[in-house]
Formats: C-alpha cells, sequence, structure tokens
C-alpha cells in the first residue's frame, strides 16, 4: 500500500509556537538534531503542530510517532502537558523536552515517565553574564525587552538585572534598567521604534530575549549605532550591532541527549537543569565585542558562578523585588 | 513636551508612514477604477519577498542604493504580476472581489514560507539581509538645523521616493487623462463605457498600479524595520486599506491619515520615553491608541464617504 | 438529468467541486516542481494521497473526531462571515469578536465558581456570544448610525480586542506561570463522544456549532427576521420604505455576526482542546479562516458546514504533508488556490446554463 | 433617396427574448425621426446596437451609404452619431466640463488642457442657449440641466447623428419645450436626429416621421403629419388606447389628511425644503401636487410618508398626528405610497418578484406564522397579482426584479401598493418613462380608487397628467404652496404661471 511508501524519520522535533528558525529554543533544538543526524547518517523531520493548544502538540507528537520517530524533541514549556500526556501514550517512544518538566495542565500533578528526559537551562545566569558584562564594558544604561513573561525569558531577565549590579557595585557606578515585555516574538515596524525611543533616550544596549522579535531591536541599533545582547544563539552574525549574547546550549544539549539516546545511556525519568556547571549556559566570547570585558574576566566571574560564590536568584515575582541597590529598574507596562 | 522628544516622533513615524503611503496609494488607483482591492497585505508580502530573495542573493554586486533600487524595481514588478490574479478575476471573471483578495492574502504568505524554505541556504522561511541601504547623512541637506536632523540624516532612498510617489500619484489622478478615465470607470463605468473608454483596460491599470505600489510598500516597510524577512508586514496592508479609507480616497488626505496613523503608531511605541511615563498612563491605552483613535475619528468624520460609488462592482455592460 | 443541473443549488455544488478539484490539481503541480528541490521527498501523487487523507490518517473514528473538533470554531467564524455577507456586510472583525469571546467563556469558567461546574460551561457559552455580540454591534452601530465603513471599524477592532485579551490575560492567569492561562474549571461536555472517537477532544461543540448553521440558515431563509435583515444589506433604502428599520437591521446583523463568532471563541477555550491566550499580539487565525470558509460555502450556512470540514481537514494534512518530505505549506497554497478558483464558479455556471440552452434549442 | 442612417434586418437576441427582430431602419437627413414602442418593445436596445454598445447577431448598418462597422462607442462616435442616453451617463462628482471632456479630452504633454475646452463649452452653450456652468458639479445640477450637458457632449464632439432616448421622461414642461426649440435649432443646422419618447404629443411637436416597434418588430414607418396620435398608439399596442382620461367629477367626502405647517429642512442646504405648508386631502378625491422639480415635493411626500424627520408641523391622519409616528404604522393604517425613485426605494432588486410583492405584508398573518414566511401563499399571491396587474417578466414570480423592464418594475410596485387596500394612495411620478398603454391603466386605476372613495395624493411634473387626473390642484414654489386651483377652471399656460413663481395666492 501506500502507506508503506511515506519514509519514515527516526528523529523528530515538534516545533512550539514560531517557526523552526525562530531565533530560538525552536532552531537552536533543531540545529541539535540536525547536527546529529547528518553526522549519523539518520534521518529527521520537524513537525509543526497546527496552532498552539495542548490538542495540537499531542497531536502532532503522534504525527511523529505514526512516522516512525524513536525521539521526538519538544521545545518550549508549552509541551509539558502534552508530554505528560505523550509519556503513557507513547511508552516505547522518547522525549526530551525542554524548558520543563511534564505535568497536568492545571499544575496539580507532575510526574516522569523513564521515557521522558527533561532539561531545563539556568537562564538567569545566562543573563546575569550578559548584565555583568555589559556593566564592566562601561555601559550603565541598559534596557531589556523580553518576548513574553514566560519562565524562561523573565529568569534570562532577572539574570540580567543582578548581573549589572554585581558589575555595578564592583565599579561603584550607578545603572539604569529599562525592562518590559514585548509580547511578540516576531519582527515588527513597531518593536523597531520601541528600540529607537530608547536608545534615543540614552539606553546604550538592550538584551533582546525576544526571538524574531530582537531583529528588530537590531534594526533601531543599526540606525542609532547602538548596541543589543542577542538570546538564546550566537547572534553575532545577524547585525553589527551585537556586542554578545546570553546563549543557553539548546543545540549542544540536544545533540548530547542524541548522543545517549544511541549509546543506550538514554537519561530518561530524570530532570536536568543545565547551568554554567555543566556548560549549558554563556557567552560566545570568540564572538563578542567588548572593549574592557574579556576572556579572563568573563573567566572569572564564569568560575565564580560555578563555585556558587555569586547565586544568581530566579524565583522572584516580580523583578523589582531583587535588591539591587546600584540599579534603577524602571518596569514597562505589566510584568 | 521637549523639542527631542517632538523630534523623535516626527523622525519615527516615517517608517509607518511612507510604507502607508505608498501601499494606501496603491489601494486608491485600484478603488478609484472600481476594484476593491483586500489583497493589499498579500501583495506586500509577496513584492517584500522577491525584493528581499534579490538581497539575499545578489548581495555586494553593486552598491548599496543601486542594490535596493533594483529590489525595488523587483517587488514593483513582483507585486505587478502578482495583482494581475486579482484584476483577472476580478475584472474578466466578473467575481466576487472579496474572494480573489482573501485567496490571495492566504497564497502570499503560504508562498512565501514554501519559497524561502525550498531555495534559502537556511532552508528556513526567515531571509536575512545585511541593511546596507541606510543614508547616514545626505550631504548639504544634512547640515540644516533642525529639519536636517529630521529628514536628512538616517534616511532611506525610500522615503523620498515615497513622497515623489505622492506627488506623482496626485498629478496622474487629477491633470491627466488617464487618471480623469481611471476615476470615471470608478464612478460610473456606463458613462465611461459609453465615450468609448474601455472600462476592463482600465480597472486592469488600476489594479496593476495598486501592485505595483502594494508590491513597493511592502519592501520598503520591511528594509528599515528588521534584519530578517520572515514572511509578513504584520497587517499593515489592512492598515492601508483603513488608511485609504480613513483618506477618502485622495492622496492629500491619505497622506495626512498615514502621517496620522504613523504618528499614532509611534506613539504607541513610545510609552518608554521619558515624556510619555510621566504622564503616567497605563501602557494598555498606548497599545490601543491607534485603532481607537482612528475609530473615533472616523465616527466623527465617515458622514459622508467619498468612496468610488462602482468601487466593488463588477462591470456589467448590459445592468443599468 | 437537465433539470436537476439546471438547479442553482445543484450548481453551485459542482462549481465548488470544481474549485477543488482545481486546487489539488495545483497542488500536484506545485508538488512536482518542488520534488526536484527536495532529495527524500516522495511522490507528487502519493504527497496528494497525503494531503486528501491526511485529516483522516488515524485508524477508525480518531482521525473523523479530531477534524471535527477542528470544525467547530471556523464553521462558526464561517458562519459569522457568511451571516454578514448575506445581509450586505463584510465582517472582517471575526478574529477580534473571537478571540474577546473565547476570553469571556475562558473567563467564567476559570472564576465564576458560585455557579454549580456542570452548568458552568453553559454560562461561559452565553457570555462569550454576548461579548463577541458586543464587539460586533460596534461595529454595526458605527455602520448604522455613524456610516463608519464596517471594515475599517473590523480592523480596528481586531486589534483593540487582541490587544485587550493580551493585557487581560494576566487576571486569568495560574500563580505557577504568569503568562499563561488557568485551565478552565468548567468545559464543554464530552457526552461520551471522547470514547467514540478515541480521542479526549472530541466534545458536543460540533453539535452545537451545527444546529447553530441550521438555525441561521432558517433565520435567513424561512422568516420574516431574515427577510428584513437581507432586505436591509440589499437596499438599505428601499427596507426603510417598507418600513424596517434599517438602523436596528444593520447593527442586529453585525451583532449576530459577532455573536456567532464570540461563540466559535467558546469552542476553542473551553474545551478539551486546552488552546491557551499565549498573551502574543497576534490576530486570531480563526477569524480569518472564516473568511475562507464563508467564501467556499458561498455564504450558505449550510454550505458553509461542508466547506468548514473541508478546510478543517485541509489544515490538518499539514503537518501530515511534512512527513511525506514536502513542506506543510503547499497545503496552504492549495487552500488558497482553492479559494481562487471558487471565482470562476460564475463563469462555470454560465457556461452550464448555456451549454444546456444550446442543446435545448437544437432539438 | 438618400438616407444617413440605415440599420438593415438587425437582429439582436438576448436570453430568452429576440429583443430586435429583423429591423430595418432608414432614417433621412436632417429629419427629427421618432421611435415609438411599448416598454420592452425594443428601442433602447436597436439604439444601443446603432451606439456600438451591442454587437447584433444578424443585419447591418450603413452610413451615408455606406456599410459601417460600428463594435463600440469610439466607432459610432467617428461616424458622427452620438447618443443621450435614457439612464444619464454623467459621472456625479466630476464637473459638467470633465464630463464633457470624458473621452476627447486634449492633452499637451501628458497633461489635460482645459482652457480651451472651456472656451469650446460656453461658445456651444451660448448658441444653443444651454446655459451651461462649465465648473459646477453633476451633483449640484438639476436634471434638466444635466440633460443639456448629454446634449453639449454631443454637440462637443461634432455629432451630426444624434440620439434621443427618452430624453423627456424625467423633465419639467419648461425644459421640455426648451429641449423641442433646441432640437429644432440643431436640425436647421443639418443635424439628424433620432427621438424615443412615449409622448405622442411631443412626436407631433417634433418629430417628421415615425417608426413604430411593437415586441421586437418594426411595425411601420410613417409620417407624423399624415398620422394622428390615435392610429399611433393603436400601431404600438396593437389595440385602442384611451388618450383621453375618463371620469366623472369628484364626490369629496370627510377629510382624511390634514397637513398643518409642515416643514422640512433640506439635506442639501441649512434652508428649508418645505415651509410651513398646509393643506387637507379628503376621501373621493385625487389632490395633485404640481410643481416644478426641485420645489420641495420630494421632501413634502417623504415628510408625510415618514422617510424623513419633520422639522415642523402636524400631520393629522384619521385624527392622529403622524409626525412622530413610524412607517410601519402608516402602512398598518392603509397609508400607501409609490415613491419617486422606484430603484432607491421602491423594490429591494435583489430579491425576485414574489418577495418585492410582500414588502410591506410580509409580516401579516397571511404570510407569516410565528415569524416563519408562508412561502406557499406568498407565491400564490405573487401569481394572483401578476395575473391582476398584467406584470410580465422572464420567469414569473421567481424573476429578479433587478432583470424586469421599467414598466413592469413600476406595475409590480403599483401592485404592492394598491393591494393593501389604501385609504390613502400616495403616488409620485407614478407614470413616469411608461407607455401609453401602461399610463392608462394606471390612471385609470387612480380614478376607480377615488371613485371607491379613497384619497389620492398625486405628485406629478408632467402638466397634461396634472390637467387630466386631479380634481383639484395645489402648487408648490419653493416650498411654499403658492395657489390652490381647479383643474376645469385653469389653462396649463395658467398653471405654469404658479409654478414658475410668476403668479402667487395665499393657500388656505
Ligand atoms: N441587457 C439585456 N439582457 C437581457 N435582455 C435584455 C437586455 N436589454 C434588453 N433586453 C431585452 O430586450 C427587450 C427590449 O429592451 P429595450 O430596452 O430595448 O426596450 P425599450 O423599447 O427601450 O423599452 P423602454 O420603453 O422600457 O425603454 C426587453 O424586453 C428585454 O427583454
Ligand atoms: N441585466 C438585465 N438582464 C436581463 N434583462 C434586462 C437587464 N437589464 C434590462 N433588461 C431588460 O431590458 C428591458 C428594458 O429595460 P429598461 O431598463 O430599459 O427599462 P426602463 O427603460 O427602465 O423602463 P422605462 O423606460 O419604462 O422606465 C426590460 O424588459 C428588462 O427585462
Ligand atoms: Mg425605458
Ligand atoms: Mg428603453
Amino acid at each position: 500500500t501506500k502507506k508503506e511508501e511515506t519514509p519514515t524519520y527516526e528523529l523528530a522535533l515538534v516545533t512550539d509556537i514560531g517557526t523552526i528558525d525562530d531565533k530560538s529554543f525552536n532552531q537552536g533544538a533543531w540545529e541539535g538534531v540536525k547536527q546529529y543526524a547528518d553526522e549519523h547518517d539518520i534521518t529527521y523531520n520537524y513537525y509543526k503542530p497546527t496552532e498552539a493548544s495542548t490538542a495540537a502538540y499531542v497531536e502532532a507528537i503522534g504525527l511523529a510517532v505514526d512516522g516512525g520517530a524513536k525521539v521526538v524533541v519538544t521545545p518550549g514549556y508549552m509541551f509539558a502537558p502534552a508530554v505528560y500526556e505523550a509519556q503513557t501514550l507513547y511508552p516505547e517512544v522518547k522525549f526530551v523536552l525542554l524548558d520543563a518538566d511534564p505535568h497536568t495542565e492545571d499544575y496539580a500533578t507532575f510526574k516522569i515517565e523513564s521515557n521522558v528526559y527533561a532539561i531545563y537551562y539556568a537562564e538567569e545566569q545566562s543573563g546575569f553574564l550578559a548584565g555583568y558584562a555589559a556593566v564592566i564594558d562601561g555601559y550603565t544604561s541598559l534596557g531589556f525587552m523580553g518576548g513574553m513573561a514566560v519562565p524562561a525569558v523573565v529568569r534570562f531577565g532577572h539574570g540580567f538585572v543582578q548581573g549589572a549590579e554585581v558589575a555595578a557595585a564592583e565599579l561603584n557606578v550607578n545603572v539604569t534598567v529599562k525592562y518590559e515585555y514585548l509580547n511578540s516574538f516576531a519582527p515588527d515596524a513597531a518593536h523597531q521604534t520601541k528600540a529607537a525611543g530608547w536608545y534615543s533616550e540614552g539606553v546604550e544596549v538592550i538584551f533582546a530575549a525576544a526571538g524574531g522579535a530582537g531583529l528588530s531591536v537590531m534594526a533601531a541599533a543599526d540606525a542609532a549605532t547602538a548596541k543589543v545582547i542577542g538570546v538564546d544563539v550566537d547572534q553575532s552574525s545577524n547585525s553589527a550591532s551585537v556586542i554578545t549574547s546570553a546563549t543557553k546550549g539548546l543545540t549542544t544539549s540536544v545533540y548530547a541527549a542524541l548522543t545517549d539516546f544511541y549509546a543506550n545511556t538514554f537519561k530518561g525519568g530524570t530532570i536536568v537543569t543545565l547551568d554554567v556547571a555543566k556548560d549549558g549556559v554563556g557567552l560566545p566570547m570568540a564572538t563578542s565585542k567588548f572593549t574592557t570585558f574579556n576572556q579572563a574576566k568573563y573567566d572569572e566571574v564564569y568560575d565564580k558562578l560555578v563555585a556558587g560564590t555569586i547565586v544568581v536568584k530566579k524565583d522572584a515575582a516580580k523583578v523589582v523585588d531583587l535588591v539591587v541597590p546600584h540599579v534603577v529598574v524602571t518596569v514597562e507596562g505589566a510584568e | 513636551m521637549n523639542t527631542d522628544t517632538m523630534i523623535f516622533l516626527i523622525r519615527n513615524m516615517v517608517p509607518f508612514m511612507i510604507p502607508l503611503t505608498i501601499v494606501a496609494l496603491g489601494g486608491m488607483f485600484s478603488e478609484r477604477s472600481g476594484v476593491v482591492n483586500i489583497a493589499l497585505e498579500g501583495i506586500m508580502v509577496f513584492g517584500a519577498s522577491f525584493g528581499i530573495f534579490f538581497i539575499y542573493f545578489v548581495p555586494d554586486l553593486m552598491s548599496p542604493q543601486l542594490m535596493i533600487l533594483a529590489a525595488m524595481g523587483i517587488a514593483i514588478i513582483s507585486g505587478v504580476l502578482f495583482s494581475w490574479l486579482h484584476a483577472y478575476a476580478s475584472i474578466n471573471l466578473k467575481a466576487n472581489q472579496t474572494i480573489s483578495g482573501t485567496a490571495l492574502n492566504l497564497f502570499a504568505f503560504a508562498f512565501h514560507d514554501f519559497l524561502a524554505r525550498l531555495i534559502t541556504k537556511t532552508g528556513t522561511e526567515g531571509v536575512s539581509f545585511k541593511n546596507v541601504f541606510r543614508i547616514e547623512k545626505i550631504p548639504f541637506f544634512g547640515d540644516i538645523p533642525v529639519l536636517g536632523d529630521l529628514f536628512f540624516k538616517n534616511v532611506y532612498l525610500s522615503t523620498f521616493i515615497g513622497l515623489g510617489i505622492l506627488v506623482v500619484a496626485s498629478f496622474v489622478l487629477y491633470k491627466t487623462r488617464f487618471g480623469l478615465r481611471l476615476r470615471a470607470c470608478g464612478e460610473h463605468p456606463h458613462a465611461a463605457d459609453s465615450v468609448g473608454i474601455n472600462v476592463n483596460r482600465m480597472r486592469y491599470w488600476g489594479v496593476l498600479i495598486s501592485g505595483a505600489l502594494a508590491g513597493l510598500g511592502g519592501l520598503v516597510l520591511i528594509i528599515p524595520t528588521t534584519v530578517e524577512y520572515t514572511g509578513t508586514v504584520s497587517g499593515y496592508g489592512f492598515l492601508a486599506l483603513a488608511v485609504l479609507i480613513f483618506g477618502q480616497w485622495k492622496p492629500s488626505k491619505i497622506f495626512l491619515a498615514a502621517a496620522f496613523f504613523g504618528l499614532m503608531q509611534v506613539i504607541s511605541n513610545s510609552s518608554g520615553l521619558a515624556f510619555f511615563t510621566s504622564l503616567g498612563i497605563n501602557k494598555y491605552f498606548y497599545q490601543i491608541v491607534p485603532y481607537l483613535t482612528t475609530l473615533i475619528v472616523l465616527t466623527f468624520t465617515s458622514s459622508k464617504s467619498a468612496s468610488p460609488k462602482a468601487a466593488g462592482e463588477p462591470y456589467d455592460q448590459g445592468k443599468r | 438529468m437537465k433539470k436537476f443541473l439546471m438547479n442553482a443549488g445543484v450548481q453551485k455544488i459542482f462549481a465548488a467541486l470544481l474549485a477543488i478539484l482545481f486546487g489539488l490539481a495545483f497542488g500536484v503541480v506545485i508538488l512536482f516542481i518542488s520534488s526536484f528541490f527536495i532529495s527524500k521527498a516522495s511522490y507528487p501523487l502519493d504527497a496528494l494521497y497525503t494531503i486528501v487523507t491526511g485529516g483522516l490518517r488515524f485508524s477508525g473514528l480518531k482521525g473523523l473526531g479530531i477534524i471535527m473538533r477542528f470544525m467547530s470554531p471556523i464553521l462558526l467564524t464561517g458562519l459569522s462571515v457568511g451571516f454578514a455577507f448575506k445581509t450586505g456586510l463584510f465582517n472582517i472583525g471575526a478574529s477580534g469578536q473571537f478571540v474577546i469571546g473565547g476570553f469571556v467563556a475562558a473567563y467564567i469558567c476559570i472564576k465564576w465558581t458560585f455557579i454549580p461546574l456542570e452548568y458552568l460551561w453553559i454560562v461561559g457559552i452565553l457570555g462569550a456570544v454576548i461579548a463577541g455580540g458586543i464587539v460586533g454591534l460596534i461595529s454595526g452601530l458605527l455602520k448604522a448610525y455613524r456610516n463608519v465603513n464596517e471594515v475599517i471599524s473590523a480592523i480596528m477592532l481586531n486589534y483593540i480586542s487582541m490587544i485587550t485579551v493580551s493585557n487581560l490575560v494576566s487576571i486569568i492567569a495560574d500563580k505557577n506561570n504568569p503568562s499563561r492561562t488557568s485551565p478552565p474549571l468548567s468545559r464543554i461536555p464530552t457526552l461520551g463522544l471522547d470514547k467514540i472517537f478515541g480521542n479526549n477532544t472530541t466534545d458536543i461543540s460540533i453539535f452545537i456549532a451545527i444546529l447553530v448553521a441550521i438555525l441561521i440558515y432558517i433565520i435567513l431563509e424561512r422568516t420574516t427576521f431574515g427577510y428584513e435583515l437581507k432586505a436591509c444589506g440589499y437596499n438599505r433604502n428601499a427596507a426603510r420604505y417598507a418600513g424596517i428599520n434599517d438602523r436596528l437591521g444593520i447593527t442586529l446583523s453585525m451583532t449576530i455576526a459577532g455573536a456567532l463568532a464570540g461563540l466559535g471563541g467558546a469552542m476553542v477555550y473551553i474545551s478539551s482542546i486546552t488552546k491557551v491566550f499565549d498573551s502574543l499580539l497576534t490576530l486570531a487565525p480563526e477569524g480569518f479562516d472564516g473568511i475562507s470558509v464563508a467564501l467556499l460555502g458561498m455564504s450558505n450556512p449550510l454550505g458553509i458546514i461542508f466547506s468548514a470540514a473541508f478546510i478543517a481537514a485541509l489544515k490538518n494534512a499539514g503537518p501530515a504533508l511534512s512527513r511525506s518530505g514536502f513542506n506543510e505549506e503547499v497545503v496552504k497554497i492549495m487552500t488558497a488556490v482553492i479559494i481562487y478558483a471558487s471565482a470562476f464558479s460564475l463563469i462555470f455556471r454560465e457556461k452550464l446554463v448555456q451549454f444546456f440552452t444550446k442543446k435545448g434549442a437544437k432539438k | 433617396m438618400e438616407y444617413v442612417i440605415e440599420l438593415r434586418n438587425i437582429t439582436k437576441v438576448f436570453p430568452g427574448i429576440i429583443a430586435n427582430d429583423d429591423i430595418t431602419l432608414k432614417v433621412k437627413k436632417g429629419e427629427i425621426h421618432a421611435l415609438l414602442g411599448e416598454n420592452g418593445a425594443g428601442k433602447s436596445t436597436l439604439m444601443s446596437v446603432l451606439f456600438g454598445l451591442y454587437k447584433p447577431e444578424k443585419g447591418s448598418i450603413y452610413i451615408k451609404g455606406k456599410e459601417a462597422h460600428i463594435t463600440n462607442p469610439n466607432d459610432a462616435n467617428r461616424y458622427g452619431i452620438g447618443m443621450v442616453h435614457q439612464h444619464f451617463k454623467l459621472v456625479h462628482n466630476f464637473t459638467v466640463l470633465e464630463n464633457v471632456i470624458l473621452g476627447v479630452e486634449t492633452v499637451k504633454n501628458g497633461t489635460l488642457v482645459m482652457a480651451e475646452a472651456r472656451r469650446k463649452v460656453l461658445d456651444l452653450s451660448k448658441r444653443y442657449n444651454l446655459f451651461i456652468e462649465p465648473d459646477h458639479l453633476i451633483s449640484d445640477i438639476s436634471v434638466g440641466m444635466q440633460q443639456r450637458v448629454e446634449i453639449l457632449k454631443m454637440l462637443y464632439k461634432n455629432n451630426d447623428i444624434l440620439i434621443f432616448d427618452e430624453p423627456t421622461a424625467v423633465l419639467t414642461p419648461q425644459e421640455i419645450d426648451e429641449l423641442m426649440k433646441i432640437m429644432k435649432e440643431l436640425i436647421s443646422e443639418g443635424k439628424t436626429i433620432i427621438f424615443i419618447t412615449h409622448k405622442l404629443n411631443e412626436i407631433k411637436a417634433v418629430a417628421d416621421r415615425v417608426s413604430i416597434l411593437r415586441k421586437g418588430k418594426l411595425i411601420d414607418t410613417v409620417d407624423v403629419a399624415s398620422s394622428t396620435k390615435e392610429s399611433l398608439s393603436e400601431m404600438m399596442v396593437g389595440r385602442k388606447v384611451l388618450l383621453e382620461v375618463n371620469k366623472t367629477p369628484a364626490e369629496p367626502k370627510e377629510v382624511i389628511m390634514e397637513v398643518s405647517h409642515l416643514s422640512m429642512k433640506s439635506k442639501h442646504h441649512g434652508k428649508d425644503s418645505v415651509n410651513d405648508v398646509s393643506f387637507k386631502v379628503r376621501r373621493g378625491e385625487i389632490l395633485c401636487i404640481a410643481g416644478i422639480e426641485g420645489n420641495g415635493q420630494t421632501d413634502l411626500v417623504y415628510g408625510i410618508t415618514g422617510l424623513q424627520k419633520l422639522s415642523g408641523g402636524k400631520i393629522l391622519y384619521k385624527g392622529v398626528d403622524l409626525a412622530t409616528k413610524s412607517i410601519r404604522y402608516r402602512s398598518l393604517n392603509k397609508i400607501s405610497h409609490i415613491p419617486e425613485d422606484r430603484h432607491k426605494h421602491g423594490l429591494v432588486l435583489d430579491y425576485n418578484l414574489a418577495e418585492n410583492l410582500i414588502l410591506q405584508t410580509y409580516f401579516t398573518d397571511k404570510f407569516q406564522k410565528f415569524g416563519f414566511l408562508n412561502f406557499k401563499n406568498i407565491y400564490d399571491h405573487a401569481d394572483k397579482m401578476i395575473q391582476r396587474f398584467d406584470i410580465r417578466s422572464g420567469s414569473g414570480s421567481h424573476s429578479v426584479t433587478r432583470s424586469m423592464s421599467g414598466g413592469n418594475q413600476q406595475k409590480a410596485i403599483l401592485a404592492r401598493e394598491l393591494d393593501i387596500n389604501p385609504d390613502l394612495l400616495i403616488a409620485v411620478q407614478p407614470t413616469r418613462g411608461l407607455d401609453v398603454g401602461a399610463i392608462e391603466y394606471i390612471h385609470k386605476t387612480l380614478i376607480e380608487q377615488r371613485d371607491a372613495g379613497k384619497a389620492v395624493l398625486l405628485v406629478s411634473l408632467e402638466l397634461s397628467e396634472v390637467m387630466s387626473v386631479s380634481d383639484r390642484i395645489l402648487v408648490i414654489y419653493e416650498g411654499e404652496l403658492v395657489g390652490e386651483v381647479d383643474p376645469t377652471k385653469i389653462t396649463q399656460q395658467e398653471l405654469g404661471l404658479y409654478m414658475s413663481g410668476s403668479k402667487r395666492e395665499k393657500v388656505e
């Protein structure tokens, strides 16, 4: 029958809202899948759910399984309830869940089966490094534009403010941070204007933790000859204005999880947080465009994070709850 | 409000205002000829796609300004070709003009993604480009105090092209034989027909000009506002339609309406400026301000609508 | 046979089917061309098979259940747009009405716990109908009393609605997760359909939607109320001359259109689909799908039932297509071509009539 | 004999009907050649063929003895043919000048040059006494002026074969006189005119020869001088037609409606279009409001029928003030209204005939139950009406009214309005553009209504109609009533003086 002629794909990724090239978790995870599969000559494919609902996610996972997937990568916290369902629906399939661990829709029940490997990233540390580096490098007027107040983005933002604080204390300078969520992950003239406004009032660098929306911030920075800090992946190639990027090791961690799977050491049933200690987050120093801040400085603060001499808080309800004496944070709109 | 804020607002109106003007003028030509064009959004997407593909595939072959001109040409041509479909359906087939408009919108979004994935090196829908098109300062004019800062520094060629189109469009519409005939076709096609004007041909011109301008407008909207094109113009085509209606189908008023809307968009996104934060108004109101003010203004200005009488009606010679 | 083919209704159905065939054929061409670019692609015709059957790929009734649940919201937004078309209005605002309706339904089903949970969903649905109706009402009032073009007011209201909901999400958000809504405590019941269809999202919403479609059909074609509304749509002045309150008629038409789209919102946001308001600033696509559905269904409420099913199946086939190695956008392109081809229906019907009248004349 | 136009064996078929059936029409140079025929006889179609708007199935056209191929209006123009269409072809928001030059613009370096055109228009206007203001918008000028603009369009193009399709249907008596003068003037300059009209007086007044069409066929072409109105109408309809209105003197009974101090605000300017008007209408009489177009009749009727709000005054109908009552109240209380503009108000053109015939009654028990329409009754009712009023259309009660001829559309409205058996019938221009047969029928109906004890309020611009049908005449001038006269005791000339404001007296 025709069905048999349809090709199968051993590795699958189901995308979250946004496209496969969202400059964010979809893209980062996808590159991990691609890299591993290409290197090992394994078939792979991605599936885009018809809409952002648990039902559609479950269905897309079903489709992937139908298509012969042995491992399904699901990037984004929105997948938590879908994977919660799928893990028992498809016990023979392995899931790599990023940014979340499986739970029910109402957060009442958390349960992880042995076929699910859940990965969190210490975005607050990544954000911290970016904030720290920026202030050490001499910037005192910073901005943070988050795509949306989802947990990972919030962690980036809170870390960023804390990093700025530590550096400001070190240099004994005062720093201001404008802080806002755009409610968008897509490029738009509106974001460009917003960023242009910030730059016109003296903001020197904006940390754009907003996927594709960051591209509009870069457009504004280009025009204002101001700076941007990228997010998730190394975004230096997108614009000359990108001084560094607060990355999280999406690609490497997915790659690693797949390596484990084929080595029969899949870490099913575990929830990990990839932090500095596990090389999960950091700044791409090779492509960074700092003047004062340098590799030595980076290593120094990095080690402090690893050693725990600096602890970055990640569960404040609001950014203003963080005590940062040297930094004045002005939040725009609702948090 | 201090002058800096004012300058900021005026300067930043431009990226909204120019494309809105261009596209709404396109819509004007179409509707003035008698064909409603709700496909403006799709044509923008389509035109921008090919303009950006061009920039993506042939970088560094020529000087930036030459390249942007070439890209604009390509956006215009692709807009024209694409709008041909709308013209064919609504003129030759006498179809409901909403149908082909909707179809074109759907098609353009899908087609960009489809093609981008097929032909870009990354195999993704986003097509990134290096924005090398901004002109830092126009010699001489840039040195004029205030005005220089406002209009002659950090500008794009498209700004001046947009203004040129405005002038040309007004001239063509009101001062030429073509314009007179076009308007007649949108108001009373039977009258035009009875004096030997080929109504269908005029309508083709109207729709194809709208295609040209919408295609161009799409590219012009994208270039200054991002560094990667993902196949969307975020509803600006529909806003251009609103600007067209708001502008009463007249070039000068369209320009004012686009300026008004552009200003409101900038204000909407400037809640973070010191002046606006000092007002202490909730961000929500800034967000809805362009739409709400448009509604309010329309409420008080719509009682006499100047919409072309025959717009939206297929021309049927036999129907009286 | 000839009489059968000369019937306007039959011709319309033929025209729609022809449009679909045309769209599918175009799809094959696109698939064929793109198969040269994609190394892993399967044969275009196999891919076409995937598209046509993609929506039903799951064994038994499951696929049908999934389509049914995709179908109910766009059936309702389609009805919304189609109803407005029939009364001479273009409701491009279904998107805003949809999201406001959905939000109010979700709000009620999360917060109004003073109502017994087994009835709460009904209140939620009523809330959605009223809320969507109010958004439609604004466009209607502006059109009827201030002559504001309904297309432009609806576009503005789409944005206002979207921004409003995006700002209000926090009041129904979960404490664990500030940007995400809590799940509704009461949902549209499944009445065992989930078991029958082997899919825990299939609920009675589709039956509600179909009932509403039939109701709208009856209102439009069989009642004095529909007669009045259509008269206002076709010729406002004549309606007024006939003693019909034309302003009220226009206002009511838009309100009903809004209520239908609002109901569509409830079908999504208080169902087991568990779609959340992602609070992103994007217009709800269901509203625009409604335009396609209405156009393909030729604004006839009964036609809309089938076009909604068809569009839902096609949408559902998108992800399936990506398994064949092709871009799923091909499905969207085909949808666009089908809508475009339905513009040919006029010509097609004319030709059909000509064909038969000529044949008749010869005899 | 040299003919300037010869239409030879023209056949034009529309789906389901042969509009022109092998028609041969010959027009001499320098004559006014009238075309006469019932509504739908094929006159407009034949002229559209000549003008290049329709392509005939058969037949050929000869201009000045040579075969001409006319496939579009440009060709016609090249042969010197111009046409004033039945429904004016003017762009409402263009100026007069723009309308005149449309299609034959002079351009210099791609720009319109208006100065020369303006001069030529003013010259022509002066020469033919057209009183044209080139910069006025069409929407601001009267119908008569629009007519003259249409004529000017032809003159501007130097056309010497002029087709007038029912040019007088919308004109006032004075304007008609002027038009006749202009036509004669044109002939004296050697131009040729084809003149379509339903009014036999006009044919008698200006035409040299007349061709009669019936149901798509040419019946005959005769000299006007040697034929009578009676013979013409008989040829046209195929039976004897009563041209004079036959009626007994009225027997007015009690007052049914009393209008007092009624004023209306104009929609176009801030002033009052109707100013402090008072009059009474009695059962058993036909009261006519006469006046030149644009003197407030339209607004007066809008006020009485409820289409527009009053700005002052009262309308006592059967003792109740209608000022604040709805239109529905009026129709429920047996006021019928045959509107002036049948396409704007009278019909929902996209509804079929049956649906249009219940526009005022769809909510009554006969046509609905619990809000559901009763289609059986609706179509039965339509069939009855079609029978009774002889409404002709392609597919009977299912015909979409848009496709019906103007005359039959008018009959449908009449049928509907009489069907509710009104106590007060307000008829505005009920015979505009109808053929004599149809006019006869409508006049007869109005008188029957009167004789049945109903009140009829007739508003008409047509002097002969006013004189022959009404029992009492009120003349309206600039929104005020300036005279009340008895038609049996006044001449048309005198009535004309009232209408033009040269004579006035206090009314009541
Ligand atoms: N565009 C058309 N499509 C179909 N049939 C038409 C069309 N125009 C005219 N006809 C048919 O041709 C016949 C003649 O129409 P025409 O307009 O020539 O009549 P007329 O003599 O001008 O009538 P009137 O006195 O009402 O103006 C009509 O009865 C109609 O059935
Ligand atoms: N689109 C159409 N389709 C079919 N028939 C048509 C169409 N338009 C006009 N007709 C036919 O043309 C004929 C004459 O129509 P026309 O519009 O000339 O009437 P009219 O001139 O308005 O009437 P009157 O002169 O009595 O006011 C009618 O018999 C009508 O059936
Ligand atoms: Mg006529
Ligand atoms: Mg005629």
